[in-house]
């Protein structure tokens, strides 16, 4: 029962592994049940001390940050919004070239890690994060997707769901709550000929875990692309958010898989799949949609489902099955 | 109201903070309005609720005296009562108390 | 005394060996006219192995500045060009840059900005970061480009100071002129401004949070840091200067002065134009006209203390500003600066008359500059100093 | 010397600019000060440009276009007019790439004050470099006719600013140019 705990960026096979020591302190003023900080701590625990973390402005730094306090037990720098990718290509170039010079020590890794909010990576840090990709920095970079602009209070991003209400997609006598599709990071990442790139989900943490010590290992820029419920923004009760993470999964509205050097696989098979209205109808940004409007994101969901099918090459991820 | 705060010539350059993780000194445990009780008998040490803690705010500790060597406790400092662990414990080992101050 | 080796570089390229030589270790540019040759040159230095520093593509001059401030914040000595909109791009990065106290360097060949569209120098770029929190050289020669590189991480990574600066050269009119520069061993340099991390650094050994959040009860004390920081800067730089002459045989000051010693009437001009106005004063003095020139050097911090001296004698001052500054109350950005100066006791102030010259790299003639130093000279005699700026060169 | 003003007249392609930099570069390199810069436009092959050289035993200040030349250097015979020599000094240089005389020049400049040089750069440069880039060859002629740079000095300046293939034809240009030119 008592599993030894493993080393940072070694990959562990159950979550009794997970290290005990926390690289991000309490005290931070994150709302109750935060989802970003369930993901924050197991993947600093995976990347270890010898990490620089780069925060873009969000949720994550706000709570984090408020001189004379800190809750990163890492060093860690907030820039601005948009320039995470471009930040943290300049701290692993610097510390790359420092470390040749020999005024960093040689031969300690240190890892460069970004966190960003959707905002900060599909939005307004989409160009920043293109460049950093495209040019091979060694970074690993986690989107904390909450689905919209919490930071500012819920305004709509490129990343918000169809049908998803927020301040800038209300519902009312002709919009009725977001009706676009989001962008696909995951493919948009894999675009820019990276090695690595996958989902994750708090309520996955060995999964989880996993992807981020594949992402330290990597010698090239890797992409992870974490599912975070927000309680305060999504409008559910803050003791559901892992619930409504694992919700996610099982009707195929989060499909944890990864692009592994050419290769995709689902790391989380899901043979019968939840219905999206159960997933739907425990939060109340989506109290007001119709059912014609829950049948479109079945829709898109099961597009997705056959897109992700499709890659892997086999079904892995099943039908819809009413329970 | 900042009478007591330092003054510029005592303030860290750049407002960069050199006490890692000091936020720890702050508590948020007023936050509550539940709070989330062990109830150590039933606690089969799974370790979900330390896992799925957002506040770093469940405790592990080493007893050789517990039930496979190790207990979960709260830290109520930190706990700012949003319920996860209460949620998520398997085996129904939290209870869920309303907080009295 | 050093070891110096004569090159023909215009100030693009001085800029580019200024770099070199002083061993930065991260370059990230993104091309933009006039400053593009400066950039390639970079480039050059890398891929030959000439300069051991990580060069990033980076995909904007956004970019640009905020990998140098993640370069600079672990350690690094970081250095871009840039001009134009893509300083000014750039201007909300530095903001930062100048908040965390990071010791980056900029080469600006500076540019007019749109609209409309011009590629051609003038100085409303550098306008745009005038309050930033940056330190502000103007060059006018390419060797003193080159020598204010080096001498800006001096004053730039003073542990009394701990702010970017920017060296700013104007575009075309210096950025694409080849010259003569006498140019250093960079082991000389080196020992000039050694290598030696004086800031905070993101390392692992002993974390910081760097960018945190500043609310009310603090914001307000960090900003005044900055300023006092700015003060220091003013001496930083004389010291740095003074040291730099014993060094290297080159010494500016952070204002220049040019026969002032019996002027009457007085031009204070910066950058390339300034060498022009020197030829200018020579001219106008021959048709009797007591007309001398103060350079400025230094634009921010703001060295009043040293005007204030150079103009003590004159009755009339003549600025002349490459940029406008709409709708102010004077209309050239150094002119406003001018202006402010004597607030305090204005009975010492000499009359301020603004020129803008060179607006979008109209062409400025020595006769221009003659007669600027004429209407300076009525103005002396009380003919009255127009409330506008005085455009030199603009058709009615 | 006292300061020396040199304006280059061609066209986008024939090297002007080059020409102005290597003359500034040879000056330099013999301890003298010197500027050379481009018009600045948007250069386009085949359009006219303009380039300046300025050449001085003492530091130069001044930043402005050269509108006063004491020399003219005009690359590419079709350019020449009478409006072309507006501000040349009284008694200035022109050297012109051209097959004309420098007496045609003169009429056709309508400056009879003028010292005309001519040679035909563009004949050198396709016997020697098999392109029509006259920049080179008129070097030689420069040298020749001002005396501002030494020989030696432009030919370096050139080793330094070639091609290095090209570097042994481009040489041979100059001094060719420099045998070849019509001096007044």
């Amino acid at each position: 029962m008592a599993l030894k705990e493993v080393k940072p960026m070694e990959p562990i096979r159950t979550h009794m592994q997970i290290p005990r020591g926390e690289l991000i302190a309490p005290g931070h003023s994150a709302c109750q049940g935060c989802g970003h900080f369930v993901i924050v701590r197991h993947l600093l625990k995976a990347a270890g001390p010898n990490t620089i973390v780069v925060n873009p402005t969000g949720c994550l730094e706000v709570v984090t940050s408020v001189f004379p306090y800190t809750s990163w037990r890492v060093p860690w720098i907030h820039v601005a919004f948009e320039n995470g990718g471009a930040v943290a290509s300049g701290v692993e170039a610097a510390v790359k070239v420092l470390q040749k010079k020999g005024v960093l020590p040689k031969d300690e890794r240190i890892n460069v890690v970004v966190f960003a909010g959707d905002g900060g990576t599909v939005d307004i840090g989409f160009q920043s994060l293109s460049g950093m990709l495209e040019r091979g920095h060694k970074v690993v970079y986690v989107l904390l997707d909450n689905e919209a602009y919490m930071n500012t209070g819920i305004q709509r991003s490129g990343s918000t769901p169809f049908g998803a209400w927020t301040t800038t997609t209300p519902v009312g006598k002709r919009w009725k709550g977001e009706w676009r599709v989001r962008k696909d990071m995951i493919q948009i990442a894999v675009a820019h000929h990276v090695p690595y790139a996958a989902t994750i989900n708090p309520a996955y943490p060995v999964d989880m875990y996993n992807k981020m010590v594949k992402a330290l290992n990597e010698d090239g820029p890797s992409f992870l692309h974490a599912y975070s419920p927000c309680p305060t923004g999504w409008r559910f009760d803050p003791s559901l958010t892992i619930e409504v993470a694992r919700l996610a999964v099982q009707t195929g509205y989060w499909i944890l898989y990864e692009y592994d050097h050419g290769q995709y696989k689902v790391t989380q098979p899901v043979l019968k799949r939840k219905p999206v209205r159960e997933f739907v109808k425990i939060q109340g940004r989506f109290r007001h949609m119709t059912e014609d409007q829950i049948r479109r994101l079945q829709e898109i969901i099961d597009e997705q489902v056959e897109f992700i099918n499709k890659l892997v090459g086999k079904t892995v991820i099943g039908p819809v099955v009413e329970s | 109201m900042s009478s007591k705060l330092p003054g510029w010539k005592e303030l860290p350059e750049g407002a960069i903070i050199s006490d890692p993780g000091n936020s720890e000194v702050i508590s948020t445990g007023e936050w509550r309005v539940f709070k989330p009780v062990i109830v150590d008998e039933k606690c089969t040490r799974c370790r979900l609720c330390w896992i799925y803690c957002p506040d770093d705010a469940i405790l592990e500790i080493d007893d050789p005296n517990a039930k496979l060597g190790k207990r979960y406790d709260v830290d109520y400092e930190h706990c700012k009562g949003c319920g996860i662990c209460w949620r998520e414990c398997p085996v129904n080992a939290i209870e869920w108390v309303p907080e009295e101050r | 005394m050093v070891r110096k080796t004569r090159k023909a570089l215009t100030t693009n390229y001085a800029v580019a060996h200024a770099a070199k030589d002083s061993d930065v270790d991260v370059v990230a540019a993104y091309p933009i006219t006039p400053s593009t040759p400066a950039a390639e040159k970079l480039a050059e230095f890398v891929a030959n192995g000439e300069m051991d520093a990580e060069y990033i593509h980076v995909e904007s001059e956004h970019s640009a500045a905020s990998a140098l401030v993640g370069a600079s914040a672990v350690g690094a000595r970081a250095f871009t060009v840039t001009a134009s909109q893509g300083l000014v791009y750039m201007a909300e990065v530095l903001y930062i840059a100048s908040g965390l106290r990071l010791p980056i360097v900029l080469g600006v060949a500076s540019r007019a900005l749109s609209a409309p569209l011009s590629i051609w120098g003038d100085m409303h770029d550098i306008a745009v970061l005038r309050d930033a929190g940056l330190i502000i050289y103007f060059v006018s020669s390419a060797q003193e480009a080159y020598d204010t590189v080096i001498q800006a991480f001096k004053v730039a990574e003073d542990p009394r100071v701990h702010l970017p600066a920017i060296v700013d050269y104007d575009g075309f009119v210096m950025s694409h002129v080849t010259e003569p520069v006498d140019v250093y061993d960079k082991e000389d340099v080196l020992k000039y401004i050694p290598k030696k991390i004086t800031w905070k650094t993101l390392n692992p050994k002993n974390p910081v949070s760097m960018g945190v959040v500043g609310d009310p009860d603090y914001y307000y004390e960090f900003k005044y840091q900055q300023q006092v920081a700015m003060e220091n800067a003013l001496k930083v730089a004389e010291e740095a200067d003074e040291k730099f002459g014993e060094m290297f045989g080159h010494k500016y000051g952070v204002i220049e002065t040019y026969r002032m010693d019996d002027a009457e009437v007085a031009m204070l001009a910066y950058g390339a134009h300034a060498g022009t106005a020197r030829v200018a004063v020579d001219e106008a003095r021959k048709e009797g006209i007591k007309v001398g020139l103060i350079r400025l050097r230094l634009w921010r911090p703001f060295p009043t203390p040293h005007l204030r001296k150079a103009l003590e004698n004159v009755s009339v001052v003549g600025v002349l500003d490459r940029a406008f500054s709409l709708g102010a109350p004077r209309q050239g950005p150094v002119s406003l600066d001018v202006m402010s100066m004597y607030a305090s006791d204005p009975s010492c102030a000499p009359k301020l008359a603004s020129y803008t010259i060179g607006i979008g790299q109209r062409d400025v003639r020595v006769e221009d500059l003659v007669a600027v130093a004429k209407q300076l000279k009525e103005f002396s005699e009380g003919k009255q100093v127009p409330d506008k700026t005085i455009p030199i060169g603009l058709r009615e | 010397m006292s300061l020396v003003e040199v304006r280059w007249h061609g066209r986008g392609g024939q090297g002007a600019v080059t020409a102005s930099e290597i003359v500034a570069i040879a000056a330099i390199s013999e301890g003298k000060y010197a500027q050379a810069f481009p018009s600045f436009g948007v250069e386009r092959r085949g359009a006219p440009v303009e380039a300046y050289t300025r050449i001085s035993d003492s530091p130069i200040y001044v930043r402005s276009k050269i509108y006063t030349p004491d020399i003219m250097v005009v690359l590419d015979p079709t350019l020449l007019e009478p409006r072309l020599a507006q501000g040349l000094k009284e008694g200035g240089t022109v050297i012109v790439n051209t097959e004309k005389s420098p007496e045609e020049v003169k009429k056709i400049l309508n400056r009879e004050d003028a010292k005309v040089a001519t040679v035909d750069a563009t004949k050198i440069a396709l016997e020697t470099l098999k392109r029509p880039i006259v920049n080179t060859a008129i070097l030689g002629a420069f040298v020749k006719v001002t005396g501002l740079v030494s020989l030696d000095s432009v030919l370096e300046a050139v080793k330094s600013k070639v091609p290095p293939r090209t570097v042994e034809a481009n040489i041979e240009a100059v001094k060719r140019a420099y045998e070849e030119v019509i001096v007044p």
